[in-house]
Formats: C-alpha cells, structure tokens, sequence
C-alpha cells in the first residue's frame, strides 16, 4: 500500500507486510472473540469518525482497517502540538470525536472539563496494555484516556562527533560543545532539564528554584545552536550539531540515518510521556470512538504503529505479534534505547506535569531567557 | 424638483431608484456597504472580543477567566518586552531596506525595459511567491544546510571545502525574510518608477546632469511614493513574522510574533496575548496610517 | 532612449536576483526526484513520489479543500472589494475615512490574533467549524487588497465613458455591465490574482478557522514537513509551481492580447 | 415635430458646491431657444460654462432652477437615456474594449434594434465619416481624426433629434482641424440635424454656424449670426473675444439716428462712427475697429477718418501682413492681404514708415464702455 | 563663436529599427546649416523626422550615418550632458517634485554655480517669462502656458548657444498659442540666442521664422526665409503644405526667362506664369495659385489669365470671405478680406453668381510634376 510505501527502514519491508493484518482483520472477529462475545461490546450507530490527531500519528491502513471493519468513514485531521489542539478545543471547537493529548494535556483537560469518561467495559482490549503505562497520575483508574504511544525526552549525540562520551546533561555545559547542541523548542523539556541538572524537581513551581534554573540556562546558551521540536534529529544527521536534548522519536528517526547516534538518559534524569486517545465532551460520534479505541488495541492493529512510526508501543501483545510476525523489526525495537529503554532508563524518566499558574512563570522565564 | 413633477416617465421609476440615482451620496454608501458591513461583522467584532479579552485573566488551567483588570497591560511593562519589540523592529527595518536595496535596482530594469517584456518580467517575479510559504521556507533551509547545495557549489568552485554553516545564523534570517517580501516591495517600486516619463530624465540630461545625478535628482525623488507603499507592506508583516527566524534562525531568539504566539499556543494566556497584540496593534495601525496618507498607497500598488 | 541599453552591471545584478528568486524553486523541483525519505541529501533518482502523491488521499482531499474555499473566497471578495474601489474611487460619503481605515485592519492585524479571533466569534455564534468558517475568513482578509488593487485600476478612470454609454440610450444597470466592468476587468482580474494567492498560501487564520476534514492544502503540507519532510512535498510544490506557471500565462496571454 | 424650437433653455441656473464648499454660479438665467435643424454654437472663454449648459440639455446635470425643454417638452430630472439627444465628448469617450463597429452599434443594441438592421445602419454611419474599412480595429488603433470620427458616427448613427458637441475638434492639430470643420458642417447640412456645438475657438463658430451664443460668466452676451456677431458686436467683450479689434476710449459728441460723432481724446481728433448699442450726446464710449477695415494709404485721403500713423512692426504671415503703427501715442492693429507677390521688396512695409490710415465709418463701432 | 554656423547637419542619417523588426529611414541624409543668432523652424507633417532630428542635436540619440556639428566640433556621441544645447520639451518635461524655483535652478547646480549666482540668475530667468511671483509653486499648479514658461526659462538659464523647441506650443489653446508666438520671437530677438524650433503648424512657422526647413519623409525639401518659402515654393508639397493653394495641371508652351506660357487643358486657355524651378517648352507641369492672390471681379478685367467663374459656396470667417467657385469643371478657391462691412447685403455673393477671377501672372507660379 502506498500510504507505507516511503519507508525506507527498519529493513522490515513494511511495503508487503501492512496487507496481511488488513486480510486478517477483514476476517477479524474470529480471533477478537473473546472480546465481541461480551454482549455488552454494542455496535456503533454512528457512520463517521473526526480523528483530530499529532500530524504523521496514525497509520493510514490503520484507518482503512477501522473502516473496512466498521464501515465508518474516517476524517484525520492534524495537529502540531498539544497547545493548538488544545486552544482550539478550548475556544469551543466542536465537532472532533477521538483526540491525542499528552499526559499534562490530559490534566489541563480534565481541569477545564474537554473530556469525556470512557466506560472500560466497551474497550475489552484494554487487557492487551502493559500494566505499566496504565492507571497514570494524570488519568487514575484511565476513567478518560487509553495509552496511544509512549516515550521519552533524553540527551542524543552522535559518539564519532563528539569531544568525548556525555554521561550527565551537565557535561553539555562543557564549552567544547559551543554552538554544537539542538535543544526541544519547548520550555517545560528544556527547563525541566535544567531543573534536574541541578538536581531540582522537573516539574518544580518554586519561583527561586526556576530562577537559578534560567541562570543555569542561560549559561548554557552559547552552546546551543539550534531549537527545534519537529526534527532535530535532521541536525544531527547533517552534524551541524553533536548532541542535545530530543525525542526518543527523532533519536530513532537519527539512528536510521546514522548508527552512531546514541541515546541515553543522563544520571540526573530525562523525561517520560506519554500520549493517550480521549474523546472530547463534544464528541457527535463517541460511540464510534469507543469502537476505534478497542480496535486499536488489536495486536495486528496496533503494531501498524510501531512498524511506521518510532516510538514505543504500550501494547505487550502487539510487541509479542510483532516478535512472531517480524522478528527483524522487533529486532531492532529492542535493541535501541529509543524505542525500547532498558529498566535504569526508565527509572529515571520523570513526565512533565500540567503546573497550572505557574504556567506564566514558566512563559515568563522562557521568554526572559530567548530575549537576552 | 418640482418641475420633474411635471415629466411622466420619471413618475413611473420606482420612487427608491430615482433617489439612489440621483443622491451621489446614496450611490456611495450603496456600493461601499457590502464591503463595510462585511468588515464590521467578520474583522471588528472579533476584534472587539479580542480587546475586551485583554482585560480579562487567566484561569489556573489557561481557561478564561471574567475577572476584569489591566494587568495585562502592566505586565506589558515590563523591560524585557520592550526589548523584544525593539528587536522586532530591528529585524523589520532590516528586512524592509535590504528588500529596498535588493528590489530597487530589479524594479528599475523592469520598469525601464522595453514595454513588450516588462509584464513578462514581473510576472516571473510572481511564480515562486505563488507555492507554499513553508516549502520555500525549507527548500532554503535545504540549501544553507551543512552539505546543502550551498556548501556544494562553494566547494566544486573550490572557494572553501569547509561547510558554510549559514544555516541558524541571522544571515540566514535575512536571505529567508528578504525572499519572503522582496515581491511586494517591488511592484509598488515599479509601478512608481514606470510612471516616470523618458522626456523628464532626458530633461535633466540635456540640463547637464550625469546619469548617477539624474538618478539622484530625479528618478530617486520621484520614487518615494512606491518606496512607501513598498516599506509598509513589507515592515508590518516583516515585523509580525516569526516563522522563518525561528526556522532558519534556529530559534534563539524571541520575537513579538513569538510571544504573541505563545500566549495563545504554549503558555495558554489568551488576555495577555490579547493585550499585546491590541498594543502592536495600534503601533502598526499608526505607522501605516502616518504613511498611507503620505503616499497614496493604493495608487502604487497596481500588479 | 532606444539604442542605450541598461547598463552592463545591471544587467548582471538584474540576473543574479532572477538567480535568487529561482534557486529555491529549482532545488524543490530536483528534490523532488530524490530517493531518501529524509530528504536532506541526493541519493539517486526517483519517480515513486509522484507516485506516492497521486495515492495519497489526504492530499487530494485537501487540494479539493484548498480548491473550493480559494475559488470561492476569490469571487466574493472581488465582488465585495470591486465595489468598494468604485466607491472609494467615484464617491464622498459621511464615514469615507472610516471605510478606508477599515480597509487597513486585516493588512496589519498579526495573523495569529486574526485566527484566534475569528475562532473565538465563530463559536459564540456556535458556527460549526469547516470549509465555510474557512472561507468567510478569507473573504474578510481579502477584500482589501482586491480593493487595493482594484482602486489603483480606477485611478484615471475617464467617467465621461459611463456618461456617454448612458447618452446612447444605456441605463445605469447596463452602463455598468456594458462599459465600466469590461474597462476595469483588468484591474479586477489582478485583484482576483492577488487574492487567490493570499488564498492557497494561508495557514495560520485556516489553521483556527478549520473543522473536522477540512483541511487544506497548507494545512496538510505544514503537517507533512513538520516532522519530515519527505520528497512527497517537493513532488507537490512541483506540480504546484507547473500549475501557477500555466495560470499566469494564460493570464499573462490574455492580458498581452488586451494591450 | 411639434415645437418650433428644437431646444430651449428657460430661465436656466446651475449652482454648484465647489471642493472649497462655496457656491459657484456656473450658469446664471440663460434664455437660449434653439431652432429645428440649426446648427447653433455656444462660444466662450474656458469656465464660462458652456460644457455645463451641454451636460443640462443632455442630461447629465439638473438645473437648479428654470427648466429645459427638447421638442416643447420639459425634462426635468429625465435622465440621460431616455432623451432624444445625443452627445460627441471632447474626450470622444470610446468604449476601448469594443471594436469601431461595435461602439456605433452600442446605441442601437441599447434600442434592441435587429441584427440586420444594425448591421446596415452602423454600415451607412460608418460610411458618412468614410471609416467603413476601419470597423474592426479598435480605438486605440486609430489615430485622432478617425476616432473623433467614430465618436461622431456613434452619436448619428442614433438619429437623435439634437446632436450635442463639445469642443469635438479640440483635440486634433490646426490641419486635421480644418478640414473636420469643413466636413463636420457638410455633415450636418446632409443630415438636416439640429446641431449644438461648443467651442472657445472662435474662428471655428464663425466658420461653421448658423448663429452663435457668446457666454461668459455663465451668462449669455449676444446671440446670433455670425456675421452679426463679427460685424455688429454689442458689447467690448464680444468685439474682443471674437476676432481681433482695435478700441479707443471716446466720448459721444453727436448722435444723428445710426450715426454718431466720437471725440477720442488721445488724437483730440473726431471720428465718424456707427451706433451700435444707443448712446447720447456727452456718453463715454469705446470704440471698435477690426484691424482688416483699417484702410492703409501712403497719402493721405481727403476723405473722414483719415489718421498718420508710423509702423513699428509688421509680421508677414503668409496670406496677410500685420502692420502695428503708432497713431498719435496709441497702438493700432491693422492687417494687409498680400495680394499681390510679396516679394518685390518696395511692396513691403518698412518699419519707422510713415502711413495714412482711413477707418470706414460704418465700421467704427460705438459700443457701451464697462 | 568660432564658427559660422551654430549648428550644421552634415548628410546626417538615422535609421530606427521597428517593433516589428523593419528598418525604418527616419531621417534620410539631411543637409542644414544654422546661422548663429537665427529663429530656424523645422517645419513638416507628423512623423516626418522633425523630432528626431532636434534629438540628434541634443544628443539623445546618434546618427546612423553622417556627423551634427555644434560650433564647428563635431559630436558623434557624445551625451546630451556635455553639449553646448538645451531643448524646451513638447511636454514641458518638467520636474513635478520641484518647485518652479528648483526647476530652473536645476540646470545651474549641475555646473556648480553659487547659491548667490543661481539666485539671481534665476531670478532673472523667471522674471524674463514673467512668473517671478510663483517660484514657490509646484508644476501641477500651474496652467498649460504657465508650465510652458518655467520649460522655457529652465532652458534659458543655461544660456546655451542653441535653444531646441519641440512643438512647445503644440499644447495650448489657440489663442494662448497666438500670445505666446509673439512672446517666443520677442524673447529670441532679446536673448539673440539661435533657436531651432520644430513644428507642424505652418502658420507659426511663417510669424516667428528667420529660416524654415520643410521636411517630408525624412528630407529635407526647401529652406529658406518665410516669405521665399510662402512666395516662391519650388515643389508641389511644400506649396500645399504651407497655406493653401490651388493647382491646375498644364503643360509648358513657351519660356522666356523667368516667365512661362502654361496650357491648362481643363481650359483649353494659356496663363502667363511665372518660373520657380526652370522648365521648357512641352514639359508636363503644375500651376499653382494662392486663393488671397486671386483678385475677383463682377466685370471681366482686360488683362491676362481673367477666367469666368461660378461661386458653389462662399463661407464667412469674420476677417475673410472663402469663395469656393467652379471655373470650367475646375475648383477653385479665393480668398476675400472683408475691408468693407459686409452687413450690407449687396456686397456678398450669392451662390450660383458669375464673377471674373485674375491671376496676377507673377503669383501664378509653374512647378515641377510629381
Ligand atoms: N461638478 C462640478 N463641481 C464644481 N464646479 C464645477 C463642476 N463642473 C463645472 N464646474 C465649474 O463650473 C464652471 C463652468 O464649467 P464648464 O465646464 O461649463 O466651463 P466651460 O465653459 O466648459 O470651460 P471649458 O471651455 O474649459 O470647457 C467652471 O468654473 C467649473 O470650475
Ligand atoms: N525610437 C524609435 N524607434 C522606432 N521608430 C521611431 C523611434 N522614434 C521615432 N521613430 C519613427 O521615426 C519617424 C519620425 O519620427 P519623429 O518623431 O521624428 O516625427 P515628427 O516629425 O517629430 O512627428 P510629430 O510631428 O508627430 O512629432 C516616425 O515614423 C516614427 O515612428
Ligand atoms: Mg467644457
Ligand atoms: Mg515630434
């Protein structure tokens, strides 16, 4: 299918493989059974789905599968961050049936009342979740939001560059790194990296706290080049820059390119999130939404993801059909730190929080500190 | 009118058109108030929401709060905003004379070349200006890049085999920002310059003036207005833009368009956002305003 | 001064801005043909972009978005803006600097603020979001320049043509379709021009102003190289670029045989 | 058609409200009848108001008092389309998007006349100002004859009852000039339609009309024939404005019927003159002498009227020589046909001569001083 | 002034390529010769190289072949800049960003002159065309002559050796342009700087000219004083082209120096004619005969060439009568200067009246057929 034709790696050749699932899931209900034999899992009425998602987030033969199954027709409509999707959902925007916010979205949704509660008796997969990545602070009980894709925000850096292995962010302060860093173009990464580089909370409130974090920045600034939250891998590829702080995504997208990039997250830490499927209060085709929510649960399903996009999976069945279905890409899953991050890794990942005030105090810090 | 009692036929028009036909002034508003009535509805209103946003607060979670206050606009005075502003301004007023600079001397040749080609030529001014703005954006950052096309060509001609590293750096701003606007500061420039007549030049000649003072004394004056209506519409918007410094810029600095943006789409302060645009807002509405009125600003932009 | 050409530096200085202008567009266009998926450096000819375009449903759904609000906010906004020229131009009315001053808003209101605001007032009208939104903000943002460009046209306008149409039996309707509109087409049609321009390329008020599927094309682009840019945009610019070229020399021969 | 006069101005004013705001009177109680197949022309200095007075006829502007009358019958506020009348503008006012063809045939598509039948129409219009070969360009591929020609074709070929002209031949060069008024007033003589012509050249309203109104000021000093507009003007300024004249200040010394006796100070000398205006005994007056009846001698006459005079100047222009003489401290104009081949120089006047100039009585003129 | 001649043309050649890609003779080896000090015309119809020509001199554009010589140098190509000339434009040309003063001050900076200097220079320029009171305005808000007058001073100023004219007048109205004729001559006579000065209008030409070039098609076909050229044309067009004529075709019957014996077949009679260009017995040529010089009579005249004529058509024109008459199947036109009144009835004619018309044999002159 064409929708996969441009990837050029993982090896996989994901061209041929996206068919079989879509075969497979035409004849679906049979292995499913165990999930559509609940009499409760009702049909949905509804013959349309307004997916309104991060660009590039959700596997076209995903979509097409979803329809085939269910005859709803669905629109996916894109957005960039949390915060366009959020303004425009908070300005009133109606209309949008199945959203994607981040974890500290999910809070400064709940807070203003966007979402609504999902009954987990109509998402039978659920079952098929790492116990991991569910019942999060942010969501208790997942009573809102069903885990989409998870990940990380660690240091990358290409080991043939640079002036010697970075074990810790502060190394980057290292004046040999001058103008050789890309950082997030996010405040809350880049503080919240700065925080735990002097080994504050990330998602601290404290306005002094914050303050010696902007000095810390500042100090830093010389070094970075560049600030970018859409592909700072491509600056690593290029070697306009050596080092900095990405998404394991672009890590990934960068090892593709080029196998030395390396991936760690530094012993002061490195952050963790996650991004979850919610249906906004105003959904018109919530049911369908449900409907969508427990079909990407699938394994067959949901490993499209994986096979497309690099990021990590919360779904331990879809990882076991991918083991069994294609080894070779399950292969290199495993063995990145990007994709698949050893336990110590994780232990040390913190997720960024929605602070609410202090959101202004992290604007004005940021603000202050780009405007030197 | 009496005597027009006296004429049948115009007894017979509807009473309604007679008058439009005969009030200038009815004819006026009649045609202005599509435009007028549209403008209000779908520009003012909004605006208006917007302004009262301005005096309104943020709530603990970014949702609008009723709360009636001015501390948007105190906390506009704070220096670091007028710093930025200055920056803005600083960027804007680069862009708008190296575009003057850059557009000038084009806009000349086309307007003095023979009648038969010119439209050709500014017709291939247009083309670029007619794809995606964001694809121009990064098929320049595809050049500059390390290893671009750039750094290609400059080592084939073995002038350096070192990569340029243009990219991210203010440079590449103003390559980005000058591509982005030199359209619109060369059509009011060229149709100003064509407006000149050939006997008005050969009149300074033939009085003893050398060509670069008959250009000085001459063409240069007798240019102003397109230079004006081109300065606006390329320093307003150069001024709002925030998109390419941070793309080819890397990001490093702020802009107002930056904090602007970010109100809305980061930090999620709608009234703050609100208040400083209302300020630019007003800035630029002056500014043009000053210009417009000296130099008759629709009169030079004929495409 | 027929045989004294512009003088040779000019010439050149001339051409290296033309070279300027069009690198951009060339290096877009070879691109397009490369064949790596991060596009960032030429790894070999390709043709399968082109080929991944024409599957790519999204896209096509967005050209027809993109199509139908430009066409349509095109015409309205010449007509609204066409009017308001000859008003401008042929009339004093109470509110005159007003109007004007009206004109000048969307030309200096930060686009962002335009988006926001609009969002905001269409949903306490609780519109539903979607192609119409779209399109009645573009009609708003366009209507001044149409009217700009349009009053430059009618700058010089010889009225004495409308009076003599009405002298030869014409009433005002017919004075108008007969006489002043074929006049000014021109003028209109650069009107038209600008505003269809203004049109395909926005993204910020579209952004605001869209609804569940109705992206545009911007819309869909910017997504696209947001977070990779993929040979598949070039491909698009690519055929965009042969589009325009085609559009303006029609234009271009039309207007030629006018002259 | 009913009414004697093809067009009658009674009682007509237009004020206008100028950028300034103030009131300007551009026509003030004008009282004009305009006969059926006339060719009539308004002459006048720039600004006294002719176009103004044009435009009421044709409708393009109301009158702010008195009425307008086509044919007997009032119009009003009747707007321009539904009068008999049809205009030629200065600026000729072609429709630059149609063909020739297609601007003569506007007027008659506006009447829904048939296809045929515009067809030979336009043809014949065509033909009358010999542009047939021409009725597929378009204007701005003629040059400014022909289209002053299209303009006239365009009005004619509606057969309007009136045909009003604005200073239609303003635009073209002395040569081309001449020869559309020769053309212009044939035309008119053929199509028998009632003509009003507006001009400030005041050769070309002698030259072509019937009779001529003299404005200025928007108001009208004199109505009628050329020649006696020329040869019996009432007032300074007509004398003046049409043709050129020589004046003298005067004072009335005896009047019998037409006659009268002038003393003009300056030469403390009498002249025979010609009453004009009424005048009595002990009067000042200005008196009128064009410089063509100026009779130049190098004797003196016996006869009246006879003056020295010494050249200070004379102009060979061809046809005539213009001899300006100094009589008795005062300048006089007096022009010389050159009959006879200039070139045999005792032929030619020299300065610092000494001339004998005789002024005909009957073409002495009393008029009013202003 | 070293030279006798302020300007020479010497077989000068200019040839345009057109838009269309064809070579186009503009002007076409063109021989003249200015005397210092003299008021020259270029006289001849629309496109007949006037223009071009005045622009070779002023050096905005360079001849094809042959050289312009200014005060006995040759110029080839060098720029307008550097040349002792200075041109008063058809279109005035004038610098709208400047004030009447700037304008006229111009010239003077570009040779560096003293603030003081060009102040009083100015001043005096100004004053020459009387506008010394409007220095401070700006050319838009000034009427056509006055705009006229700050052309001409800006070019005065300069006080070159040779002032260029190009139909300066050309944007009046007639009797402004008549006002300024006199003006310019008076001002030339006063600066006594040599003026080459283009027009079509032959009637101007005739009242200001020393010398007048008649050109045709890039030639140059006579020049020489007014009255030679009015008097004594030596073709058919220049004889058209300057006032009217009338012409008869004929052939030579006999020659006896400078008087001929014509045969008009039209006729069948013989005119006593007089030579321009020199011709024999038998030669096919054209007679030619001004309407002024033709004298009318109600009885025949004794004399030579009196011919019956019948009036078809006399128009009035105030200061002249044209008489239109048909003489055996033949046209011709006399012109009558009005000396008398001619309100008294007797002394018009009627149409369809029989008069006898003379050629003095010395104004009927012979030219060569074309
Ligand atoms: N629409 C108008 N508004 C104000 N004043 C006007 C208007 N039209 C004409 N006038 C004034 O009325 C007076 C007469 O104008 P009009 O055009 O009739 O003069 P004219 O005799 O035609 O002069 P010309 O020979 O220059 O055409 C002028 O002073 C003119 O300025
Ligand atoms: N730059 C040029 N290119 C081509 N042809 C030209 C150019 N300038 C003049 N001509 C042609 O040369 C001929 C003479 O032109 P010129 O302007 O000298 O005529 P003119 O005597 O001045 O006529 P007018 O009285 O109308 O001004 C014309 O046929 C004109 O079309
Ligand atoms: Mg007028
Ligand atoms: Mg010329």
């Amino acid at each position: 299918t064409p929708a996969a034709a441009p990837t050029e790696a993982p090896p996989a050749p994901a061209p041929t493989e996206p068919p079989q699932p879509a075969t497979t899931s035409a004849g679906g209900p049979a292995p499913t059974s165990p999930a559509s034999a609940e009499p409760t899992l009702a049909k949905p009425t509804s013959t349309e789905l307004n997916l309104y998602g991060w660009s590039d987030y959700v596997p076209q033969q995903l979509l097409d599968d979803f329809s085939a199954e269910y005859g709803i027709k669905v629109n996916y409509d894109t957005y960039s961050s949390n915060e366009e999707m959020l303004a425009k959902l908070q300005a009133g925007a109606s209309g949008y049936d199945l959203v994607i916010p981040s974890d500290y979205t999910v809070t400064a949704m709940l807070n203003q009342d966007l979402l609504q509660p999902i009954d987990l008796a109509q998402i039978p997969n659920f079952k098929n979740l790492d116990p991991r990545f569910t019942n999060k602070g942010y969501d208790p009980g997942n009573k809102y939001t069903i885990p989409y894709q998870w990940g990380t925000t660690a240091l990358a850096y290409d080991k043939t560059k640079v002036p010697f292995e970075p074990k810790s962010w502060a190394d980057l302060w290292d004046p040999k790194f001058k103008g050789r860093l890309v950082m997030l173009d996010d405040e809350r990464e880049v503080t919240g990296m700065a925080l735990q580089t002097l080994g504050l909370d990330k998602n601290s409130t404290d306005p002094a706290q914050l303050d010696q974090a902007k000095q810390k920045m500042v100090e830093l600034k010389p070094n970075i080049v560049l600030f970018n939250s859409d592909d700072p891998e491509t600056s690593l590829i290029t070697g306009e820059t050596w080092a900095g702080l990405v998404y394991n995504g672009n890590a990934a997208l960068a090892r593709q390119q080029d196998p030395d990039i390396e991936y760690i997250c530094p012993k002061e830490g490195c952050g963790l999130w996650f991004d979850n499927l919610a249906v906004p209060k105003s959904a018109p085709h919530a049911d369908a939404a449900m409907a969508f929510m427990n079909f990407m649960l699938e394994p067959k399903e949901s490993i499209l993801i994986t096979q497309e996009f690099p990021y990590s999976n919360p779904n331990k069945e879809a990882l076991e059909y991918l083991k069994a279905n294609d080894p070779s890409t399950y292969e290199s899953y495993t063995a990145f730190s990007a994709t698949n991050p050893p336990d110590d890794f994780l232990a040390r990942a913190v997720e960024v929080k929605d602070v609410g005030a202090a959101t202004t105090l992290y604007d004005q810090l940021w603000t202050d500190f780009k405007g030197q | 009118m009496a005597s027009s009692a006296a004429v049948p036929t115009d007894v017979k028009r509807p009473s309604l058109l007679r008058l439009i036909r005969e009030n200038k002034v009815a004819q006026g508003l009649t045609l202005i108030s599509p435009a007028n009535v549209y403008l209000v509805l779908f520009m003012v209103v909004p605006l208006i929401l917007v302004g009262i946003l301005s005096f309104l607060s943020r709530g603990e979670y970014g949702q609008v709060l009723f709360q009636f206050n001015l501390s948007n606009y105190t906390r506009l005075l704070d220096p670091i905003y007028g710093r930025i502003l200055l920056y803005s301004l600083g960027v804007g007023v680069a862009t708008t004379v190296l575009s003057l600079l850059i557009g000038y001397p084009l806009a000349y040749y086309i307007a003095r070349a023979p009648a038969r080609q010119r439209s050709l030529l500014l017709f291939l001014v247009l083309v670029p200006f007619w794809t995606n703005f964001i694809i121009r954006i990064y098929a320049w950052i595809m050049i500059l890049r390390a290893g671009g096309f750039l750094d290609t060509v400059v080592q084939w001609l073995h002038i350096s085999d070192q990569p340029l590293h243009l990219l991210y750096t203010p440079t590449a701003v103003m390559i980005g920002m000058v591509y982005e606007f030199l359209p619109f500061m060369i059509l009011p420039l060229f149709t100003s310059l064509e407006k000149i007549e050939n006997a008005v030049l050969e009149a300074a000649a033939d009085l003893g003036a050398p060509p670069y003072r008959v250009f000085l004394r001459v063409t240069l004056p007798l240019s102003i207005p397109g230079m004006i209506a081109g300065t606006i519409l390329v320093f307003i918007p150069a001024m709002g833009m925030f998109v390419i410094p941070d793309l080819m810029g890397g990001a490093k600095t702020i802009l107002i368009g930056n904090v602007i943006r970010n109100q809305f789409l980061t930090a999620r302060d709608w009234p703050f956002g609100a208040a400083a645009s209302m300020i630019l807002m007003v800035l630029t509405m002056v500014f043009t305003f000053y210009y417009a009125r000296r130099a008759g600003l629709s009169e030079e932009l004929v495409v | 001064m027929s045989e004294k050409k512009p003088p040779v530096w000019l010439r050149i200085y001339t051409f290296l801005v033309y070279l300027y202008i069009y690198i951009p567009i060339i290096i877009l266009v070879i691109f397009s043909f490369n064949n790596q998926k991060l596009n960032i450096t030429w790894k070999g000819f390709t043709t399968q972009w082109y080929a991944v375009l024409f599957h790519d449903r999204l896209v096509q759904l967005a050209t027809r978005n993109t199509l139908i609000i430009a066409l349509v906010s095109t015409a309205i906004a010449t007509i609204i803006g066409t009017l308001a020229a000859l008003a401008m131009q042929r009339y004093r009315f109470p509110g005159y600097d007003a109007s004007e001053a009206l004109m000048y808003i969307p030309i200096v209101i930060p686009e962002v603020v335009m988006g926001i605001s609009l969002l905001v007032f269409f949903v306490l009208l609780n519109m539903k979001l979607g192609l119409v939104t779209i399109t009645l903000s573009h009609i708003a943002f366009n209507i001044p320049f149409v009217a700009l460009v349009v009053r430059a046209r009618l700058h010089g306008y010889d009225n004495s043509i409308d009076e003599a149409a009405m002298d030869l039996g014409a009433n005002e309707m017919t004075t108008f379709w007969r006489v002043t509109l074929p006049t000014i087409m021109p003028g209109i049609l650069a009107g038209a021009m600008l505003a269809l321009t203004l049109s395909l390329d926005d993204y910020v008020i579209t952004y605001f102003t869209a609804g569940p599927g109705s992206t545009t094309l911007p819309l869909r682009v910017f997504s696209m190289v947001r977070f990779m840019v993929t040979p598949e945009v070039n491909a698009l610019s690519t055929i965009w670029v042969l589009i325009v070229f085609v559009i303006l020399l029609i234009g271009q021969l039309a207007r030629n045989r006018r002259a | 058609m009913q009414s004697e006069f093809a067009v009658e101005l009674r009682d007509v004013v237009k004020k206008f409200i100028t950028p300034e705001g103030n009131e300007l009177i551009a026509v003030d109680h004008v009282n004009i009848q305009i006969r059926n197949g006339e060719f009539f022309s308004m002459l006048g200095s720039s600004g006294c108001g002719k176009t103004t007075s044009l435009r009421m006829i044709a409708g393009f502007e109301w009158p702010t008092e008195g009425d307008i009358y086509i044919e007997g019958e009032p119009q009003g506020h009747r707007p321009p389309f539904l009068r008999p009348v049809n205009t030629v503008f200065q600026s000729y006012a072609l429709f630059q998007h149609m063909t020739v063809f297609q601007n003569v045939a506007f007027g008659l598509e506006m009447e829904h006349a048939t296809k045929s039948e515009i067809k030979s129409r336009v043809g014949r219009a065509l033909e009358m100002v010999r542009l047939s070969s021409m009725d597929r360009r378009r204007p701005s591929q003629l040059s400014g004859g022909q289209q002053q020609r299209v303009a006239l074709a365009r009005a004619l070929v509606k057969t309007p009852d009136v045909l009003l002209l604005d200073e239609p031949l303003g635009a073209l060069d002395l040569k081309l000039r001449k020869e559309m008024q020769l053309e212009l007033k044939a035309l008119q003589q053929q199509v028998g339609i009632t003509f009003i012509y507006v001009t400030h050249d005041q050769e070309e309203a002698l030259t072509m009309s019937d009779r001529i109104a003299v404005m200025s000021y928007g108001r009208v000093l004199q109505v009628g024939p050329a020649v006696e507009i020329y040869e019996r003007p009432t007032s300074r300024f007509v004398a003046d404005f049409i043709g050129e004249s020589n004046f003298f200040d005067g004072t009335v010394k005896a009047v019998n019927q037409k006659k009268a006796v002038v003393t003009i100070p300056a030469w403390k000398q009498d002249l025979q003159a010609t009453l004009v205006a009424d005048a009595a005994a002990g009067d000042a007056v200005v008196v009128s002498v064009r410089p063509e009846k100026i009779q130049i001698s190098e004797q003196p006459k016996t006869n009246d009227n006879c003056l020295e005079g010494v050249v200070f100047n004379s102009t060979y222009i061809g046809s005539d020589t213009h001899l300006f003489l100094d009589v008795g401290g005062q300048q006089v104009k007096a022009w010389e046909q050159n009959r006879v081949s200039s070139l045999d120089p005792h032929l030619f006047y020299r300065k610092d001569q000494k001339l004998w100039l005789t002024f005909p009585a009957e073409n002495v003129l009393v008029l009013p001083k202003e």
